[in-house]
């Protein structure tokens, strides 16, 4: 955690810290997501894939934050870059490729939305809209009908330095800080929104520096780091569970690719901030700090990394041979109660 | 049978609801202790809590997002737009959002939502007290819209709005909470959204209208029929999804149209109906598809006489009935 | 002339009103060194610096708010909303706004802003970068909006929205961008906003339309033609005001419309065309108002079959053209 | 100004203090302003005025911060209780009352807007719509223009505590602080927005701590206190001459009648939060002060008394007797180049 972190140690930490098991499990997450997003790419150039956000420099950040919530109970509302809390969510490689590739059985929407979009199957993760912002006053009803009832279920709700400067963000934490909901507000900064960097998006520094107008702490941490951001996040969902209220935590990320398929980021990154990234890649931080803890050898290493491998080759072969969804269901679930159609 | 106001009528089935369903949850500005600008909520804070009844920071958006997120967990949330001019900054929640929750996650998760927007003019409410703001949410597939003119409709379809499983607007005339009362029964009913009604039954022209103008058009009819002029008038009560089969029984029954909205023309209400019957009563028609609106103006003036001016009015409609019989 | 696409006509008459204008300045996501999404600025920043070409915080209000504080400031601000799908969170600026600055201060204060909004499908956008958002606009007094289909009208329009006096929504079809070429003018030219235009003139059926249907109905105009049937394609080019007169005047010559859209049907554009057609050339008609538009769905499915199926097609055309000709 | 005003005296105050001359001639404002508000009142109740919202508890703040800045080029972006301010920018009985009560020659919109809505035909004031905090990314807009300009010109945005919730006001200071414009955020905190008490509002206790999270100063000052808000705003209006950016202004004030005179605010104020209102009042404040300073005598004060109720009574004569604006007009100026007969 950096310097302006250290607000969330006076969170009280009281869950276990995280074990080596389980950070070798959570590497096994981020490279299986690596590969599979650099797959998602190649099929995009393919033409099979019309477009991909990746969240490749995000992947330490995402699985660490999953990692610290209950997914039996807790509530997720994430953006489009959510690809390796996805998969930390559960998300098989196979259901991944067909939202990517609009195919019969994409989990989410029935590949009516775009990849990644609409609501998971198993736990309660949804994305409704690609529209930026919207999930953080929809996260606060959320975070309130728990709190109503009294459930024990904490709401985090994920969004980028870009959502920061929308209205809607700035209402939900307003409401949150209010009446002190359950929710996590986790902010993905990788200094960018598409090609907007930091310096257009706010006069400030940190995200994290506006929760104090909001009356709850925030906390900015390095995104890098699987055991900061999870005992950041712990410390906020402990808080949260515990009828404290929200709290905002800011993750310094790189966005490793360009913003989609569509875009190409040497058009405003200079050549010195693309080759500086390579210091920050998560998948290979984490690597180094599990050898140097002898949390893994080289030999294991390779084996994950093999193993992510197989399993993408399996899944893309199984998923490109498969066919799109029935026209005729396009019509299905408009409204509860009536067909649309016509006026 | 008792007699109510609109507004009474709207405040018992809010009530009524909330007591039948803990789920039922309200959001808005003012809501609480002011019991809401127009008295809709009075008293509900005393019996309801301050869990069940929140008074929501001044944001729109934040109270349209607020109540889809409680309600795809569980809840159906019941939120007041104070007026209808301010629901502009909500249309993103709403029309982006809300109206696609089940279509865009194939059904998996729903959005039982309700939201108030009193709306309409004739009570001196200048630019921003006076908005018609129906189109869009017409206009948006996955969005319901009802808009009731009477205390029984109000009751009904408000009821129907609360227990179904989809977002859906209720457009309440400002300007009838108090001026319109009518028999509700006090026993639990509902009115099945998508149906209009014919108000007032003839057979030489069909009025369509919704709204305030309802009642202006109820008056003109009741005038002509002095004249001997026999005019249906259908109240159109739910405009998503608009009762075309209704709409083409009527007008291919009488053989005349004339429709009457208070909002301005383009693309509108009524250039729905209008293309309803242009396609459907096409043979049956012997007279020009005419419409009585509002002017092409922003909506509308403060000043007392050109409020006036701009409003349609039972005079208007008669005199468009006239014109229309002649033809 | 030379050919241009109609993003390169888009970004030259751009850059033309900027080195004509000091006044004109650029508002939106990524115009700046990314030059726009679609490219559309391309090489704006390097040219007109930082000053002019201004890349906004994510925030549509903000960018639509900056607009019309500018612009009734002396500046004449061309904003640029990314995708059409994004513009409902500044519609309160845009439509409670901007489109009653005029009005509302009684002609002291103006706002000569344009905000370009590239909406539309058929680009494997989805649900949430495909969307048609020009009912609102078009029904809203005080705006003015076009929706240019050729590369000729996109100069033309954009450069008599940037000159006008009023805020102007400039509506540009995705799909169109890198699909239509045509010749344009290299000298300065612009087109009256309100005009519709026959691009193919005919005599038997009129298909009224606009935006990316308007090829397809002309592929499909040139299919039945080989069959033997003459059919003339009005293109509305502006969506506020309509140009009723045209619409009417084609229509009458020749008894058979066919409203073609991309968008939902109800309360639409193609409503307001269906309720002129059925006020003003009832006696002429010698057939049904019909209409060929998306379904009733939340535009539009991801998945290429289904999006295909949700789109109007050339295919489409033809049979509602053949359906309509045999009544 | 209160403890957290400090900051203030940071952006270097270098134009003059307030003359003991200027003070009586604000007051004199002051008192016109409030009997004009009470007559605007009666009128409602004699059914002849619409609809009022009043400006009375906010009358110090608003001809001091007037005061400060400089009418013959600064621009001012108002809200529905800008009574007092109105009148500081020398609007004349009569006309604020040919809008109250709608009739022709009203000044702001020809009556065709609520009353004080439109703009002013003398100085660059505007308020275009009743929509709470729309003004504000407009108000960024017009000292957008100026900064790109040079203009030498500042934009005062006048704003409630209520507004202080909506996406609008986050997205404007947000703009204002990336772009440093020389704008000052005027807030008025009455503690209410209609009947939604401060804490239904924010979970924080201030409005200008919000500030620093937009990267300007934000200070808290006694809006009944003529002096240390004419010193604030003269600070944060050379701050931004001086091209350094915004500054957010709150003022506390208290809100003397109900929300407009559609309300009731018994309905939700206790008994003792009215009561202790009387305490307030910065008419009688300031006439305290001037007095205990020797700058008014009480022969003065109530011959400024006797001269505002003369005012008003004469414009209430006036303009009652006038006509409403001509019907036809209503149909002018919705296009610059067109009509609007029909679609
Ligand atoms: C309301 C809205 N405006 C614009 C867009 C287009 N857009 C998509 S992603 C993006 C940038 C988002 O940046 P950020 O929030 O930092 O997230 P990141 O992609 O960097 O993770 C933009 C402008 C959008 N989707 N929604
Ligand atoms: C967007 C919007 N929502 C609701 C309203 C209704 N309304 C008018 S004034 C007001 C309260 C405003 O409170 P505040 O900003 O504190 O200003 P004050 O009246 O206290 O000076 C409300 C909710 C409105 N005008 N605009
Ligand atoms: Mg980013
Ligand atoms: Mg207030």
């Amino acid at each position: 955690m950096s310097a302006t972190a250290n607000k969330s140690s006076k969170l009280g930490t009281t869950s276990p810290p995280l074990s080596g098991e389980r950070l070798v499990e959570l590497y096994r997450t981020m490279v299986l997501s690596r590969y599979l997003d650099e797959r998602v790419w190649l099929l995009n150039r393919q033409g099979k894939a019309a477009i991909a956000a990746s969240a490749q420099g995000h992947e330490a950040a995402q699985v660490a934050c999953i990692e610290a919530t209950d997914p039996s109970k807790d509530h997720y509302l994430t953006y489009y870059r959510q690809f390796t809390a996805m998969m930390a969510l559960g998300t098989e490689p196979e259901e991944m490729l067909r939202g990517f590739l609009a195919k019969d059985g994409d989990p989410m929407s029935a590949a009516r939305q775009f990849p990644l979009h609409g609501a998971h199957p198993r736990v309660d993760l949804f994305n409704f809209s690609n529209v930026i912002a919207t999930q953080l006053p929809q996260a606060a009803g959320v975070a309130l009908a728990d709190k109503l009832r009294g459930d024990d279920a904490v709401t985090i709700v994920f969004f980028g330095d870009g959502a920061a400067s929308q209205g809607d963000t700035h209402e939900a934490m307003n409401f949150a800080g209010i009446r002190k909901l359950p929710i996590v507000f986790f902010c993905e900064n990788n200094r960018y929104a598409i090609s907007v960097p930091l310096n257009k998006q706010m006069a400030v520094d940190t995200v994290a520096s506006r929760a104090a107008g909001y009356g709850f702490p925030g906390v900015q941490v390095d995104g890098t780091d699987v055991v900061a951001v999870y005992e950041a996040t712990q410390a906020a969902v402990n808080r949260a569970r515990a009828g404290d209220g929200p709290t905002l935590i800011e993750v310094s990320v790189e966005r490793l690719q360009p913003h989609t398929t569509d875009d190409d980021h040497t058009r405003y990154r200079s050549p010195e901030d693309i080759a500086q990234m390579a210091n920050k890649d998560p998948v290979k931080i984490t690597s180094e700090t599990l050898r140097r803890r002898d949390l893994l050898t080289e030999a294991e290493d390779e084996a994950i990394h093999a193993e992510a491998k197989r399993r993408v080759n399996v899944a893309t072969d199984t998923v490109d041979a498969e066919p799109y969804p029935d026209t005729e269901t396009m019509f299905d679930h408009v409204t509860s109660n009536r067909d649309e159609g016509g006026s | 049978m008792p007699e109510q106001t609109v507004i009474e009528a709207v405040r018992d089935t809010m009530r009524a609801e909330m007591r039948r369903d803990e789920s039922v949850i309200l959001l808005g500005e003012d809501v609480g202790l002011r019991g809401g600008v127009f008295l809709a909520t009075d008293g509900f804070i005393e019996e309801f809590g301050e869990d069940r009844v929140i008074d929501t920071p001044l944001a729109e958006s934040l109270i349209c997002g607020l109540a889809l997120g409680a309600a795809v967990n569980g809840m159906r949330p019941l939120a007041e737009i104070q007026f209808a001019d301010f629901v502009w900054p909500a249309i993103n929640q709403l029309v982006g959002e809300a109206a696609r929750v089940r279509y865009g996650t194939n059904g998996v998760k729903t959005a039982p939502m309700t939201i108030r927007v009193p709306y309409g003019g004739g009570v001196r409410g200048g630019l921003y007290h006076s908005q018609s703001i129906e189109v869009l949410f017409a206009h948006t597939p996955g969005l319901t819209v009802v808009a009731p003119a009477t205390p029984y409709d109000a009751k009904g379809l408000l009821a129907s709005a609360i227990r179904s499983d989809d977002p859906v607007i209720v457009l309440e005339h400002k300007r009838t909470y108090r001026l319109v009362k009518g028999e509700v029964p006090i026993e639990d009913y509902t009115i099945p959204i998508g149906r209009a009604e014919i108000k007032r039954p003839g057979s030489e022209m069909t009025i369509v209208t919704y709204g305030l103008m309802l009642h202006y058009a109820l008056q003109a009819a009741e005038t002509v029929s002095e004249q001997g002029l026999d005019v249906e008038v259908l109240d159109l009560r739910t405009l998503r999804p608009l009762d075309a089969d209704a709409i083409a029984e009527s007008v291919s029954r009488t053989g005349k149209v004339l429709i009457v909205q208070e909002d301005t023309p383009a693309v509108s209400i009524s250039s729905e109906v209008a293309a309803i019957v242009g396609e459907r009563c096409f043979f049956d028609l012997d007279g020009p598809i005419t419409r009585l609106t509002a002017p092409e103006l922003p909506p509308m003036p403060f000043s007392p006489l050109q409020e006036a001016a701009f409003m349609p009015s039972p005079e208007k409609i008669v005199a468009a009935i006239a014109k229309l019989a002649e033809l």
